[in-house]
């Protein structure tokens, strides 16, 4: 299992890395973190003929405060992320779900940017940022464009970047600190692919009724899958067990799994049912709320 | 006076092991070494229409690349390996088996017959440009209808697997033990069910891997090899290619795990032999993972129709069992995992007749081998269960029932009425089963749970506790091979003939060596895995090593002591009764002062004019055995699984397990340990994890340790263990094999903790493993919610 | 043939070798430096057999290229023993407590624990399972590793290692 | 491997079915499709650049249209390789008028092997599905803008 030989390219800046893509984006692949990538490259299920390594782009690891925004860097790492207090500070979420990412040597190398290109459907980070309709913003030789989860996500491992374009940043909303919030996932071993995650945010007023509701599910879909449905029917709602019943329903009616060898498309669904109550019952207490 | 045997030393070969200075295969690198790679098939039935290695050919340092036709005329086929195949003649007449020959080529000519199998070997200056070199071979399959399910291969007109067999049916035997008819005259009900242990890997962290290098001077060929059997591949290696076996040398360096699979002959050792004398230059093959997953031979794959007669007070009067085993596109290993299923089917219950038959079939996989059980843990998911089962339709508690059933500790030694594999009646030697059952009971807090139960239930918590017992065959021969010297410095050298995997083979043997010569541990070096050592070896399986090994180092150190008594005697002119011996000097027991040291009687022991070897003996200090057990010595355990079900996500937690065994006289107890919770463990990949799944192609799905799940630090917890020491009766030290037992029973326990736990939906556990999404199919199905 | 010249510091002492791009760090430090100790049990980011210190902190070497370390520092399971030969805690408390049978992954589980005792001193058994579940057994089914972390964890602390 | 589903279109019966048989539109419609000829009635031989997330390969292959039913139904077969597998695909397309246009109706039944049959799984049927579902969209853009 060793790679193809490739043309190895090491751009210290953005602008050098963009205009390797500009040049040979049809036959390049990006090399950040590698931890989905160079499995990949060992099984010669990809043999790129150019290798552009943004490892030691200046300016891109970073995490930031930014006008309700948390903006990160593509290549920070989930390890600083983990490690971060304004993350635990403005988006608990994301800092619940990263300890799930696979195991610590993974932690330490895997970027942000990476796991998003990747787009696997059941990883953790891409659940996060649809959840909370964060933003990825897509760099290229002329220019930016910032894309939503849905515009950029397309299917299994298939997003909507052009062989010229690269992640830059991520952003994801500041969840206001009444907030509360839960990311819940199963998965075969610890530290295994998700059978089925879902992250919520629930935010309540004085009488207990949901003022704002965040709720996706990952693993379930060919993308990270926004309940938006769900998040209506629980606003304005006071918060009670059959309502966590109902909303659960409503939740696994949701998604369209596929099967496969750990999880059936009913078994997925049913997992979409009993993460979505357990979270949202999680996401509840955390903002103060009680379910009786 | 044993003061060595029965204390957990530190063992000796663990410096190397943690500071990274071991040597396995792959770290082996010669002058001028070259590097193999094999392209292995992508198809499970298929002709093979063309072979383009032209482009392949000519890239540079790409030194062969070899087909299946290359090979034709110059390398044998290899089939199965006779050494444990044979059946002694009065099993044969008994079972009246069916057993066809069947082959496999080193490389596929003509077609290929399972998803891994070999197709071409590419040498080249190292694995990135051979790898290159493979990318550039252009093969074109025709593919033909796979034959993938068992059942589906043993119907007249299946696709045939081995062209030159009449039907995919490769073996076949019934054995008959009392009358199955006149059991169910006498029973009050007969229960029936299907028991599937699935195919898995045992899958050694080490992968396979093969040096060869042969010198010119002397038409000497080296071979390393990643294997539990150095002496096997020495001799199938010479048939195969046509060679002098004296003229091979096999070497098993530091091998990381085996359990089973990495013994027995592979084409790959015949490849790189043949490789290393075509080329004139070393060769190294190192299997990575992705080959290891079809490349490397699985195991159990055995389906159980199984029928049971019994009174209403859960009194079982007879078992009648047909079963097919899938062993892949090749039978290496004829009746060694079928028949041990036979013959550990009843276990530690009483069970009067028993009627089994057995159909192996042939089909388009990797061949099916021996793993850590080899055919027992199968037979015990079965029973177990089935057990269980009658239990809950009598409304009695499976313990009672177990209890009803298990043989007396007076009825001990207890025939089971039938032959043990090498020939010998299937008596238990020794043990006592029903106190260790009580034994784990006590340990399990089995009342306690029974009592809470249902209160937690009420608190929705699930909880469930389950039993399995085992009795194994263990130490089986046919020999092991020791011999034992004094070196000039005065050193204890002990070679045996049984290679070590990681079961603390240098340390454990030196205990034994040690107890007899007198000396403490760390002046005994013990050697082995090389086949120049000694003239016949077999191999480290089937939990046989402290048993055989252990038995040959005790005999070989217990004939060189008399020896060098009478070398002593004769050089202190004192009668050799009158001498002892003690850290490394022999001396008159009441005349101490008069003593000669070890490195002295050495000396003393060289041919020539002055040597003191008295009359009748061969000079020099050394003395050779070669231990063949009447037959095997039965081992036994208890196990309990306490486990918690998450009704919403089908998810199983092991939140306690127990296992009470009697390995016989336990020569290191932190050695014995290890091996029952390393069993353990694989016991719980089974259980919960592991399953190699093929599609109806034939394709492999489980290809890399995203879908073939290993057990994690997360996943497996500390089985707590209490030990029995009945010793055996049929070896001078009185040990019994420990190895597989972890493995055996771990199945069945937690499936039956499973459904305990489950037991107001009375799910019905039949195959494994028991994962979270065939848990909520079960809890779905059930109706009683 | 695509090389590159790179610089590394494994174990202590400075390396300039000149290599092709596609090498994996794990075959730089098996084939290039001779360094054997760290083992290749998966080349596909699962069993941590790989496992080596990269700036001081655990990583897969099977799923880094060795252009990617140019520069950084390596310490591999050869780091570990004293010049005179005695082991490190942790190697001693493997050994103590039967922790390796066949040693294949006790290099990889080794770097994990070097990385994994700085940033917790003294873990809960938990901690313990958590931090090594990237590491596969087959031989030990763990019990007697975890057992071993418990006493490395004690033995560095006395050490204020 | 099974997949099947349904497309819509605004176009009318024929129209769809010459897109679906000529080889100008065919060749621009698969995607990654880089040589499509045909070789004999109703044979192409096919080469494929597939850039599909992480895996980047090429595929060579056959491509067989039988029981022809003009109008209404045809049945695809298609067999090719590449370094990281093989493929071997019967797909059964029925054509249905509709009000609005026509629907195609297809179901197909795919054998996959080599290296991304056993890493692939559960990706493989969502990738195909959403490669099937470009296609399709690309023969109705092409019909509407007069291609056909």
């Amino acid at each position: 299992m060793k790679p193809a030989s490739f043309e190895y390219l090491r751009p210290a800046s953005l602008e050098e890395a963009l205009q390797y893509l500009a040049d040979l984006g049809e036959d390049a692949k990006i090399l950040s973190g590698g931890q989905s990538l160079i499995p990949v490259l060992n099984m010669r299920l990809s043999t790129p003929k150019y290798l552009i390594d943004i490892a030691r782009v200046e300016g891109l690891s970073y995490i930031r405060e930014e006008d309700g925004y948390l903006a990160i860097g593509a290549l920070t790492k989930h390890v600083e992320l983990e490690q971060s207090p304004l993350i635990a500070k403005h988006c608990p979420l994301l800092l619940e779900a990263v300890k799930w990412i696979g195991h610590p040597q993974i932690r330490q190398r895997g970027t942000i940017g990476g796991s998003i290109a990747h787009a696997d459907p059941s990883a953790e980070l891409p659940c996060v940022l649809a959840a909370l309709r964060g933003e990825i913003v897509i760099a290229h030789a002329d220019g930016e464009e910032t894309l939503t989860p849905e515009e950029f996500f397309l299917t299994y491992l298939l997003t909507s970047l052009q062989p010229d374009q690269m992640i830059k940043e991520v952003r994801f909303p500041i969840i206001s600190e009444k907030a509360g919030s839960a990311f819940i996932e199963v998965a075969r071993r610890h530290g295994d692919f998700a059978l089925v995650e879902v992250a919520a945010v629930i935010e309540l007023n004085e009488d207990n009724e949901i003022t704002l509701a965040r709720l996706a599910a990952g693993g379930a879909n060919p993308v990270p899958c926004v309940l938006e449905s769900v998040e209506d029917f629980l606003v304005g709602k006071t918060v009670d067990d059959s309502l966590l019943e109902e909303a659960s329903e409503m939740a696994s009616e949701g998604v369209e799994p596929d099967g496969d060898l750990h999880g059936s498309e009913a078994y997925r669904r049913s997992l979409v049912k009993t993460l979505t109550k357990r979270a949202l019952r999680t996401a509840i207490q955390r903002a103060g709320g009680t379910t009786r | 006076m044993a003061n060595l045997i029965g204390q957990s030393f530190r063992r000796k070969e663990d410096y190397r092991f943690v500071t990274g200075t071991g040597q396995y295969v792959a770290d082996i690198r010669l002058d001028n070494m070259a590097e193999a790679t094999f392209i292995r098939s992508t198809y499970a039935h298929a002709f093979i229409k063309s072979i383009d290695v032209s482009a392949a050919l000519a890239m540079d340092d790409v030194y062969a690349v070899i087909t299946g036709e290359d090979l034709v005329g110059k390398v044998g086929l290899m089939s199965e390996m006779e050494s444990h195949c044979r059946l002694p003649k009065h099993i044969e007449d008994q079972i009246k088996p069916i057993m066809k020959h069947n082959v496999e080529p080193v490389l596929a000519t003509g077609k290929v017959k399972y998803v891994g199998q070999n197709v071409v070997c590419i040498v080249a200056k190292n694995r990135y440009i051979a790898e290159d070199a493979a990318a550039l071979v252009k093969i074109v399959y025709e593919s033909l209808p796979a034959v993938v399910d068992p059942f589906e291969a043993l119907k007249d007109g299946a696709p045939l697997v081995q062209d030159d067999l009449d039907d995919n049916m490769q073996s076949y035997f019934h054995l008959p033990v009392g009358s199955w008819e006149e059991a169910v005259k006498k029973a009050d009900n007969v229960i029936k069910g299907r028991f599937t242990s699935p195919r898995v890997g045992s899958n050694p962290i080490e992968t396979r891997g093969v040096v060869a290098s042969y010198d010119n001077r002397t038409d000497f060929l080296n071979i390393w090899s990643s294997t539990q059997m150095p002496f096997e591949i020495r001799h199938y290696v010479a048939r195969i290619l046509g060679l002098v076996e004296q003229n091979i040398r096999v070497v098993a360096p530091d091998v990381g795990g085996g359990f089973g699979p990495k013994g027995g002959l592979y084409p790959e050792e015949v490849m790189l032999a043949y490789l290393a004398k075509s080329l004139k230059r070393p060769v190294r093959w190192i299997e990575d993972r992705m080959e290891h997953m079809s490349g490397s031979r699985h195991s159990r794959d055995q389906i159980h129709d199984l029928e049971v007669a019994y009174t209403n007070d859960g009194t079982i009067l007879g078992v009648k069992d047909d079963f097919v085993l899938d062993v892949g596109a090749i039978n290496y290993f004829a009746l060694t995992c079928a028949y041990n299923s036979a013959a550990h089917f009843r276990g530690a219950y009483s069970i009067p007749v028993f009627d089994l038959t057995c159909r192996i079939a042939l089909t388009n996989k990797t061949p099916n081998v021996p793993y850590r059980g080899a055919g027992r843990p199968e037979v015990v998911f079965a029973m177990d269960r089935i057990v269980d089962m009658i239990a809950r339709k009598l409304g009695m508690d499976p313990v009672e029932v177990m209890l009803k059933n298990i043989i007396p500790a007076e009825e001990m030694p207890y025939s089971q009425g039938m032959y043990y594999k090498d020939g010998g009646e299937l008596i238990y030697d020794s043990g006592n089963y029903p106190e260790a059952f009580q034994m784990v009971l006590e340990l399990s807090r089995f009342k306690e749970i029974r009592a809470n139960q249902e209160q937690w239930r009420k608190e929705g918590k699930y909880i469930g506790i389950g039993f399995s017992s085992n009795v194994e065959g263990t130490g089986v021969g046919p020999f092991e091979g020791a011999k034992v010297s004094i070196d000039p410095s005065g050193q204890v050298i002990l070679h045996v003939g049984s290679s070590s995997q990681g079961q603390s083979h240098e340390t454990v043997f030196g205990q034994v060596a040690g107890d007899v010569l007198g000396v403490s541990l760390d002046r005994v070096t013990v050697k082995n895995g090389d086949t120049v050592a000694l003239g016949y070896g077999a191999g480290t399986y089937a939990s046989r090593s402290a048993v055989n090994a252990g038995s040959a180092a005790h005999l070989a150190s217990v004939k060189l002591r008399e020896k060098m008594l009478a070398v002593a005697g004769n050089v202190l002119e004192i009668a050799p009764e009158e001498l002892t011996m003690k850290d490394g000097v022999i001396y008159a027991v009441n005349q101490p002062e008069k003593k000669i040291t070890f490195p002295e009687l050495a000396a003393a022991a060289v041919p020539g004019m002055r040597c003191k070897v008295p009359e009748g003996m061969d000079p020099g200090l050394e003395a050779t055995h070669y231990f063949v057990p009447p037959t095997v010595t039965y081992s036994s355990s208890v196990h309990a699984a306490v486990v918690e079900v998450d009704i919403e996500t089908g998810f199983v937690k092991i939140q306690d397990y127990y296992i009470i065994h009697d390995s016989g006289r336990v020569i290191n107890p932190m050695v014995v340990e290890g091996q029952v919770q390393g069993g353990f463990a694989q016991g719980v990949g089974t259980a919960l994890y592991e399953e190699v799944v093929h599609n109806e192609n034939g394709q492999l799905l489980t290809g890399t340790y995203m879908d073939y799940l290993l057990p994690t630090s997360m996943e497996v917890p500390v089985a707590v263990q209490g030990e029995q020491e009945y010793y055996s009766t049929r070896n001078p030290l009185g040990v019994k094999g420990v190895g597989e037992s972890g493995a055996i029973s771990t199945p069945a326990a937690i499936a039956n903790a499973v459904v305990d736990a489950l037991a107001p939906f009375n799910v019905k556990i039949d195959r494994l493993p028991v994962s979270p999404n065939r848990v909520f199919d079960l809890l779905q199905q059930s109706q009683t919610r | 043939m695509k090389t590159m010249e790179i610089t590394v510091t494994v174990n202590g002492k400075k390396h300039t070798e000149t290599i092709e791009t596609r090498m994996l760090l794990s075959d730089f430090i098996r084939e290039q430096l001779r360094l054997t100790g760290t083992h290749l049990g998966c080349e596909h980011g699962v069993c941590g057999a790989c496992t080596v210190l990269v700036n001081g902190k655990a990583a897969r070497s099977c799923l880094m290229l060795a252009v990617q370390a140019d520069g950084c520092t390596i310490d591999t399971v050869e780091s570990l023993v004293k010049e005179d030969g005695s082991l490190h805690p942790l190697q001693q408390a493997f050994s103590d407590n039967h922790a390796l049978q066949c040693g294949f992954c006790t290099p990889g589980f080794m770097m994990t624990l070097v990385d994994f005792l700085q940033e917790n001193p003294n873990p809960s058994e938990g901690e313990i399972r958590e931090a090594i579940s990237g590491n596969l057994c087959r031989c030990t089914g763990y019990a007697n590793i975890v057992k071993a972390v418990e006493q490395a964890s004690q033995a560095l602390a006395k050490q204020g290692g | 491997m099974q997949l099947s589903g349904e497309t819509k279109f605004a176009n009318g019966v024929q129209n769809i079915w010459d897109a679906l048989h000529d080889p100008n539109i065919l060749k621009a419609a698969i995607p990654g499709c880089e040589r499509l000829e045909l070789t004999g009635d109703g044979e192409y031989d096919v080469v494929m650049k597939l850039g599909v997330a992480a895996v980047k390969g090429e595929y060579t292959g056959k491509v067989k249209l039988e029981d022809v039913e003009h109008g209404s139904h045809y049945i695809l077969l298609a067999e090719g390789s590449g370094s990281p597998g093989h493929v071997k695909a019967r797909m059964d397309c029925k054509l249905l008028p509709t009000e609005k246009g026509c629907t195609l109706v297809w179901d197909c039944d795919a054998e996959i092997g080599g290296m991304i049959a056993s890493v692939g799984g559960r990706v493989l049927g969502g990738i195909a599905k959403f490669m099937a579902g470009q296609f399709f969209k690309a023969i109705e853009k092409q019909v509407k803008n007069g291609g056909a």
